[in-house]
């Protein structure tokens, strides 16, 4: 394939952020069209490639500059990672389409702003699809670098107090995954993950659990998992609506996705699998619990989003086939309905000042499509069918039950109420609190209640036919279980085990 | 079943009925004098006070339900009377009595009531409204024993009909109220409630409530109401008599045993000042709720 | 001194004065009020992290690391044996550094921006977001 | 035709309903008039054919038994009335378009429900019927937060109750097929049969209001508009009752577990009791039925939980008359709040001489309630209190007819409070009969229920029919009598007929003596010792009016689940207020936490890994 | 005594006897005489073997017994009670205060003369009148009755609008509903 190729995925989003200020010289226009062509071809990229793959079974690998792996770096287009991708780059397309008018951005914000989703984009899905550690760790902090400044991106707001302390501990993040890869390094001298994971066993116990915790704790921080997601609520409440869902669509998918290569290929801990898992369970409890007592919309959102990440890593850490599917249904639901309800969420509080739940009272005949679709995104991220939430969190509920974890389904269900009591508070007091007449509701612009409406769609569609989509979930949930797999496609066939 | 015979048979056991109850009320009258040192109206009074009533020139009506409430008493009542047997083994007196059972006779016996108490009810008189929350406050406490007397009754002896029973008290020769003692006791206690006979006679106690529930019932209305009331009244004493004291084989002995049967609330009520609401709950819900009880658990465990 | 004994005592140096600087960059992390002293530890700790890479490929006199068929076998074992310094820690160091400079300017840019909004660098009187 | 399709019709038909009222009102209306006809027409001319749809490698697969189209005759009756009944109820109201989608996606679930033959979809089903209802009684808006969030947390316990009932029966029959569970739960372990049939008892349990789990109840029933709150507790909450009547009656009594049988009975029984006291002591007359319809749910329920033949006979004969009443009853308040816009004790009296047609309906519904002869709810009651005396329930029978002797208090009080009393013109202003779309289901109804009384056997048939699905092969039943596991019988037609009789012989004599002489004088013409009564004054006695009863029984009401209720969530709230304090908003904290969590982590690794 | 006895049917005499046997007395306390009516019920003299008991409520009674002198103020509710009662009804004054105002008869505030304003069947004379002459009173009522000429309610219903002259003389704030039986 000419056209389609993975490293195109990193490399055009990489270019164009850079191009982008001179686009801007020729025509202003520019800066806002040329990243949705971009998006788009991602798509049609993804697309291609995934067609590919599904029809030889077989990832995709790509080499840099021409080096084989283990010592080149490779980008690896599996059925998980191409699909994580996929969902990442119809998400940028999105928001690129939501943001299109978002506010009235000057020409400046509007170079700033698109660069920086460029640099996001192209950092989570390198993240996704490289099969190189430490070019993992450089996207990583590719993603984390332009993340701070979208936090911060208002001035108006607490945005830089919530980029600093994003900052302060993603800082960590990256000196542990730094130790990390040091120590694996020492004692193995590679990188390639494939290699990695196939000689893992070489390493010294207590050398490879150091590593293992090292590494779990940056990837950690990066997934957002329970006492290390300090920085994420008021990263995504202070960050602009639609980076909330860039947030909640890309970070936090690269996050996840660094956490389940490292338990599932790169170490053989088994007791990884229960850290993972319970590790999972605190923060579901833990961010579920809280969201109960959160006052401004956008926090509450945020905790939620994090529950939302505590039941992925329940999913994987789990770790039978039926889990690790129902965990990329929830990844994928997550995905649509966090960025429903981040993309709503934000026109309901839009000129309210503290953005409280309480601004937005009485909204639901101001703005009656915005705060439907709000509506919808409750109701379907609680799980009531036909909602796609709901065969997402049945799924995980069979699984769990397959796996004897009989407590866990009660946990996560007695969670589940919690999520229902704090949503429907909103969607209560939307329709039926009174009005204070404090705020103006902001009507939403053509383009956003479009991206608001696909979504919607695709909330209802997946809910009302899961099939549809189904069989990814299967496929990627293959293409992640089968480690032999992984190994053998990524390393050349002449490559013979160092010993 | 021959249509002519089950009439005559229906309307000698009503008049039957209406007759002794009328009797019984004169004489309840006339021993309530006599107990107060008075000489007491003639045992016929009461007949002459219905008479009276219904030879009323005026009648006062206040709508649909008024007039249909003496209604809903009087078909309870003779319903009830059908359904009861008179005799033991009796030809003549049989009605209906193979037809229903005691929960049927259990739920009829209020029906009355309370089309009474929607009859008074619209009659817009506070007094009767207060008096029908009394009465039906009160039936709920008086029923719960005597149920619980039926209940030991029916889950001893296997069988949910009266007729069952006055069979069972003819195989074995022993009446039911010395083979089931307890149940006995709590039906004898629950029964001045069921006649609102002092001290349950908050119901309609005249010097508070203007009578109650009948204190918008006038003339002909009240003629029927205390037609009614000797008759319900007989029904109660029969059903007594039937089901504890194994009924009467003749009218002589059914009268006797009633009678016998009636003096206890008459008597009771002599002497007695008169409850309050809630105190008159307590009372059923206290010794005779332990009778039942007690009743029940030697049904079901001797 | 043989050289054994030195190569010891110089990657203890080496790791104890890496391990040092993380440590003494993670103690001003957490006990520092002020956000520039904050972004001073930090990159301390990254300084440290570097340093204890860059120590692992260092080799006594070590040449230059030149491509050679040794390292395409990618094993430890032939660098011990080739006197040469492995490459790939000093490439990896390079892009930790850039790296850490990237989030270093950054974090100087907030804390500009922190300062003209809040007229403090105390971190503690910077909590408008809690709970 | 297939089932599903007929489901997914009534789904698009809510949709276009919806755009309908958007394009105009009339049209609107026509469009539920043309539902709640074609609902009946299709229901009672179609035949079941199974239909199976495979989704995420599951086999969900739908079809009627015949059991379910008992209850399917009760959706489809009722909730075609309460459309045409809605039709002039809300026509004064705005958003019908969303009232009726969200009505007739409610009527889609239920019917969704019944003809789900595996769990999943039945629980797909369920839950649309819960967000539509939902989706209902927030509706009209007025001080429905609390009702609305209290409804919709009782209804996700339940239903995920229920859920993890249905994952752990996929797990332990292999899959989600009702049948195949029942075949398969004799062979559950001792522990597992006792966990899933708990959990889809909670599940069925909620919609169906069992004490302890009936506190969304009043206020759900109260605050959506009366049409759709007669299918609410008319149908809706039948849906809990055919939930546990097949689970009930399936696994407890074909499985050998009667003790589960009997925590449903007792459940049930105190239900009845508790809700018929709160009942009493409403001033609402939307809080009464509310409880009143609780306590009903528990006769059900003590019916289906002791399992006998008569027994589940019982419960599922008053299944449907609670519906058929039930539905009258909340008509009737829908009648008087439509014309009189109120619903309180307070402020409503003497509306016979204004509303004589929906007295009587009241009147007939009222005393099918009470079950006393000569009309329906009679034989309910006697079957329900032979099965228990046959039974040897002899404690649970003592409950029962304190709860139905108490529930005579409430029905006075209904009908006293709303008909009879004073005749106060400050109420009866600009107050009359309702429209005829309004009277037709009510009276059409209470027709039925008079039917009953005295012709069970019309609906004996569906539900001897519907009980061979439950496991009761050759049920016998006969038109107008009633036999006990004794073999004493009950004949209906000499006591009707007696009854009326008599009635009818009085009151021509009452009637005809003394007619001329007989006067019909206004409610204020009392005798209340001498003094006149003004227009001004209301002496209507109608509020608070069970105070002696209240103080009998204070000592159980001082008790009421929802304060525990409520200081549960207000414990968990304020334990997670205390806990997010953890998010203390410090950078360094949460640096702080990650240097701890990596220690601890370091620290516990070898205990860990 | 009784001189159209021919005239009456057979049935107005069973029924009058039935009504002179069956007197429920509404026994209006509004004077001091009033304390005259326990000794009247009771085992002292027993009115009830005279078929004569209380009534509660006027729907029921058959004789208003206007037990003294009646205010202006009770006047009021007097005649309320009267016109409440089913035909036919009696009253019977009782006390000299019924007939001249007795010991009141110059009172700003009481009425004199009650015929003025009902239709008294029987007086009893007596300040107050002893039980036994309550019930020689009651007696002659009886007599009356079976004879057909206790008549009072007839004449009322006849000369209404004498009787309502009077009474809104005394009653200054008419406020009764009309007149009803």
């Amino acid at each position: 394939m000419v056209v389609a190729n993975p490293i195109l995925y990193v490399a055009l989003p990489l270019l164009v952020a850079f191009l982008l200020p001179l686009f801007g010289k020729i025509h202003k226009e520019l800066i806002r069209v040329v990243p949705g062509l971009l998006f788009m071809f991602l798509i049609f990229n993804t697309v291609v490639l995934f067609s590919e793959v599904t029809s030889t079974g077989k990832p995709i690998i790509t080499q840099i500059a021409g080096w084989a792996p283990p010592i080149g770096i490779n980008l690896v287009f599996s059925a998980f990672s191409g699909f994580i991708a996929g969902i990442i780059s119809i998400m940028g397309l999105l928001v690129w389409v939501y943001s299109y008018k978002f506010k009235k951005v000057e020409f400046d914000n509007s170079l700033k702003y698109f660069v920086l989703i460029m640099l996001v984009t192209a950092g989570s899905i390198g993240v996704v699809l490289t099969g190189d550690i430490f070019n993992l760790f450089v996207f990583l902090e590719i993603v984390a670098l332009s993340s701070y400044p979208l936090v911060a991106f208002y001035r108006g707001r607490d945005g830089a107090e919530a980029s600093f302390k994003y900052l302060i501990v993603g800082a960590f993040a990256s000196i542990a995954i730094l130790l990390g890869i040091v120590l694996i390094y020492s004692q193995l001298g590679t990188l390639n993950m494939a290699e990695i994971s196939l000689r893992i066993g070489e390493m010294p116990e207590k050398i490879k659990i150091t590593a293992f915790i090292l590494l779990f704790l940056g990837f950690g921080i990066e997934a957002e998992m329970f006492p290390l997601n300090g920085w994420a609520p008021d990263a995504y409440s202070q960050a602009p609506g639609p980076v909330g869902a860039v947030f909640a669509s890309m970070t936090a998918k690269a996050g996840i996705y660094t956490i389940i290569r490292l338990v599932f290929t790169l170490f053989d801990i088994d007791a990884g699998y229960q850290l993972l898992l319970g590790m999972g369970i605190i923060t579901l409890v833990v961010s579920e619990g809280i969201a109960l007592r959160q006052e401004k919309l956008k926090r509450m959102l945020a905790f939620s989003s994090l529950g939302q990440m505590g039941l992925l890593m329940i999913a994987f850490g789990i770790n039978t086939k039926a889990a690790v599917v129902a965990g990329m249904f929830i990844l994928f639901n997550h995905a649509v309905i966090k960025s429903l309800l981040f993309f709503s969420g934000s026109y309901l509080v839009y000129n309210s000042e503290n953005k409280n739940i309480k601004d937005l009272f009485g909204f639901g005949k101001k703005l009656p499509l915005t705060a439907f679709l709000f509506g919808l995104g409750a109701f379907a991220i609680v799980g009531l069918p036909p909602l796609s939430g709901f065969w997402a969190k049945l799924s995980l509920l069979m699984a769990s039950a397959d796996s004897n974890l009989i407590a866990l389904i009660a946990l996560i269900l007695i969670v589940s109420v919690v999520e229902i009591v704090y949503y429907f508070r909103v969607v209560n007091g939307l329709y039926f609190k009174k009005y204070t007449g404090e705020f103006e509701p902001h009507k939403p612009s053509w383009n956003a209640s479009l991206v608001m409406l696909i979504l919607a769609a695709v909330i209802v569609t997946v809910g009302l036919y899961p099939d549809l989509i189904y069989n990814y979930f299967v496929n990627a949930a293959d293409a992640l279980m089968d480690k032999a797999n992984y190994i053998q496609n990524v390393l050349p066939s002449n490559f013979v085990g160092l010993n | 079943m021959d249509i002519g015979r089950f009439l005559l048979t229906s309307i000698t056991t009503t008049a039957l009925a209406f007759v002794v109850g009328m009797f019984y009320a004169g004489f309840r009258r006339k021993i309530t004098a006599r107990v107060q040192n008075r000489v007491g109206p003639p045992v016929y009074q009461n007949f002459i006070d219905v008479v009276k009533l219904w030879s009323k020139k005026s009648n006062i009506t206040h709508g649909v339900m008024q007039h249909l409430a003496p209604l809903w008493q009087i078909a309870t009542s003779i319903t009830t009377l059908m359904f009861i047997p008179i005799l033991v083994d009796s030809t003549f007196f049989v009605n209906l009595t193979f037809k229903g059972d005691l929960i049927f006779l259990l739920y009829l016996m209020v029906v009355g009531s309370l089309g009474m108490a929607l009859g008074a009810g619209e009659g817009g008189n506070p007094n009767s409204a207060i008096g029908v929350t009394r009465g039906l406050t009160q039936m709920i406490g008086f029923e719960i024993p005597w149920v619980m007397a039926l209940v030991a009754l029916m889950i001893q002896h296997q069988t949910t009909t009266i007729v069952g029973l006055m069979d069972v008290q003819q195989a074995s020769g022993t009446w039911l109220m010395f083979s089931s003692p307890f149940a006995f006791l709590a039906a004898l206690l629950a029964m001045p409630g069921m006649f609102r006979y002092s001290p349950f006679d908050i119901v309609g106690a005249p010097a508070e409530l203007a009578s109650g529930p009948i204190s918008e019932f006038g003339g002909k209305y009240l003629g029927t109401l205390m037609t009614n009331g000797s008759i319900f009244a007989f029904v109660k004493l029969v059903l007594y008599v039937d089901i504890f004291m194994g009924g009467a084989t003749n009218l002589v002995l059914l009268v006797v045993k009633t009678f016998v049967l009636y003096m206890f609330p008459v008597l009771w009520g002599l002497v007695s000042p008169r409850f309050r609401t809630e105190q008159s709950v307590r009372f059923f819900w206290g010794w005779p709720l332990f009778f039942g009880l007690l009743g029940i658990l030697q049904a079901a465990f001797l | 001194m043989s050289e054994e004994l030195m190569q010891q005592i110089l990657s203890i140096s080496f790791y104890g004065a890496s391990l040092a600087l993380i440590l003494i960059g993670v103690y001003g992390v957490l006990t520092k009020k002020n956000l520039i002293k904050i972004l001073l530890s930090l990159t301390i700790v990254d300084s440290g992290v570097n340093l204890l890479f860059v120590s692992l490929g260092y080799i006594m006199n070590g040449t230059a690391p030149i491509f050679s068929p040794a390292i395409m076998d990618g094993k430890i074992e032939v660098l011990k044996t080739a006197p040469m310094v492995d490459p790939v820690p000093q490439a990896l160091v390079l892009t930790a550094i850039v790296i850490g400079l990237g989030v270093t300017a950054v974090g100087l840019a907030l804390v500009i921006r922190l300062f003209r909004h809040h007229n403090t660098t105390n971190i503690d009187e910077i909590r408008n977001l809690k709970w | 035709m297939s089932n599903l399709v007929i489901i997914l019709a009534i789904f698009g038909w809510a949709i276009l309903t919806y755009l309908a009222f958007k394009i105009n009102k009339t049209l609107g209306n026509v469009f539920v008039g043309v539902l709640a006809l074609a609902l009946p027409a299709y229901f009672f001319t179609y035949t079941p054919s199974d239909y199976t749809v495979s989704v995420m490698g599951m086999s969900l697969q739908f079809g009627f038994t015949s059991f379910a189209s008992l209850f399917a005759m009760l959706v489809v009756v009722l909730s075609s009335f309460a459309l045409l009944y809605s039709i002039p109820y809300m026509n004064k109201k705005d958003r019908l378009g969303w009232f009726y989608m969200n009505f007739m996606f409610s009527v889609g679930g239920m019917m969704g429900i019944l003809m789900s033959k595996d769990l999943v979809s039945l629980f797909i089903f369920w839950e649309i019927m819960t967000w539509s209802s939902y989706l209902i009684v927030i509706y009209q808006g007025k001080k429905v937060n609390k009702v609305g969030l209290k409804y919709m947390i009782f209804s996700a316990i339940g239903a995920y109750a229920m859920l993890m009932a249905i994952v752990l029966i996929n797990k332990w029959s292999g899959n989600v097929n009702i049948e195949q569970f029942f075949a398969s739960f004799p062979n559950y372990s001792s522990a597992a049969k006792l966990l899933s049939s708990l959990l889809l008892l909670t599940g069925f349990g909620v919609k169906s209001a069992l004490m302890p789990l009936h506190v969304w109840a009043p206020g759900a029933y109260t605050k959506s508009p009366m049409s759709y709150t007669a299918v609410f507790s008319g149908a809706l909450s039948k849906m809990g009752i055919y939930g546990m009547a097949l689970v009930a009656v399936n696994l407890y009594v074909h499985s050998n577990m009667p003790i589960m049988g009997e925590v449903i009975a007792w459940a049930g029984a105190i239900t009845a009791v508790l809700a018929t006291f709160w009942a009493i002591f409403q001033n609402d007359i939307r809080k009464l039925l509310a409880y009143s319809s609780i306590g009903q749910l528990g006769y059900i329920a003590v019916g289906l939980g002791i399992g006998t033949e008569l027994s589940v006979f019982a419960g599922l004969y008053l299944a449907i008359l609670h519906g058929l009443f039930k539905g009258v009853l909340w008509m009737v308040v829908g009648a008087i709040e439509h014309r009189t816009g109120k619903t309180d004790f307070r402020d409503i009296s003497g509306l016979i001489k204004k509303m004589p047609f929906t007295f009587f309906v009241a009147l007939v519904a009222i005393i099918a309630l009470a079950g006393m002869p000569p009309l329906s709810g009679f034989v309910g009651k006697w079957m329900l209190y032979e099965s228990m005396i046959t039974s040897n329930h002899f404690i649970m029978v003592l409950f029962i007819f304190l709860s139905s002797t108490a529930a005579f208090l409430y029905c006075f009080h209904f009908l006293y409070g709303l008909f009879l009393g004073q005749q106060e013109d400050e109420f009866l202003k600009d107050v009359k009969e309702v429209p005829v779309l309004m009277m037709i289901p009510m009276g059409l109804i209470s027709l039925s229920l008079i039917a009953f009384g005295t012709f069970p056997g019309l609906i004996f048939k569906p539900i001897a029919q519907a009980m061979s699905t439950l496991g009761f092969e050759n049920v016998t039943w006969r038109m107008s009598s009633l036999t006990n596991a004794w073999g004493n019988s009950m004949f209906l037609k000499p006591a009707n007929f007696m009854f009326m009789a008599v009635f009818v012989f009085f009151l021509i004599i009452i009637t005809v003596v003394n007619h001329k002489k007989t006067k019909k004088v206004g409610t204020k013409d009392i005798a209340n010792g001498g003094e006149p009564i003004r227009d001004e004054d209301n002496l209507h006695y109608s509020v608070d009016i069970y105070r002696p009863f209240y103080r009998v029984i204070s000592p159980i009401m001082k008790y009421k689940v929802e304060t525990f209720y409520k200081r549960i969530s207000k414990g968990i709230e304020e334990f997670f207020q205390f806990f997010r304090r953890i998010y203390s908003g410090n950078g360094q904290t949460y640096a702080l936490y990650v240097v701890i969590f990596l220690t601890a982590l370091l620290i516990l690794s070898s205990t860990i890994f | 005594m009784v001189n159209d006895k021919e005239s009456r049917k057979i049935v107005d005499i069973i029924q009058d006897f039935a009504r002179k046997s069956s007197l429920f007395v509404l026994a209006y306390g509004t004077g001091c005489g009033a304390i005259e009516i326990p000794p009247t019920m009771t085992s002292r003299y027993d009115a009830e073997r005279f078929g004569i008991r209380g009534a509660a409520t006027p729907r029921q009674a058959d004789v208003l017994l206007i037990t003294g002198y009646l205010a202006t103020k009770s006047l009021k509710r007097v005649i309320r009670a009267y016109e409440q009662m089913q035909n036919p009804k009696y009253i019977i004054g009782f006390g000299s205060c019924t007939i001249n105002g007795g010991m009141y008869w110059d009172s700003y505030n009481t009425i004199n003369r009650l015929d003025m304003y009902m239709p008294v069947d029987v007086y009893i004379n007596g300040c107050m009148p002893r039980p036994e002459a309550v019930i020689a009173g009651f007696a002659k009522l009886q007599k009356l009755i079976q004879a057909g000429k206790a008549d009072g309610w007839e004449r009322y219903q006849n000369n209404l609008e004498f009787y309502r002259k009077n009474q809104k003389k005394i009653i200054h704030n008419w406020v009764m509903p009309d007149y009803n039986w």
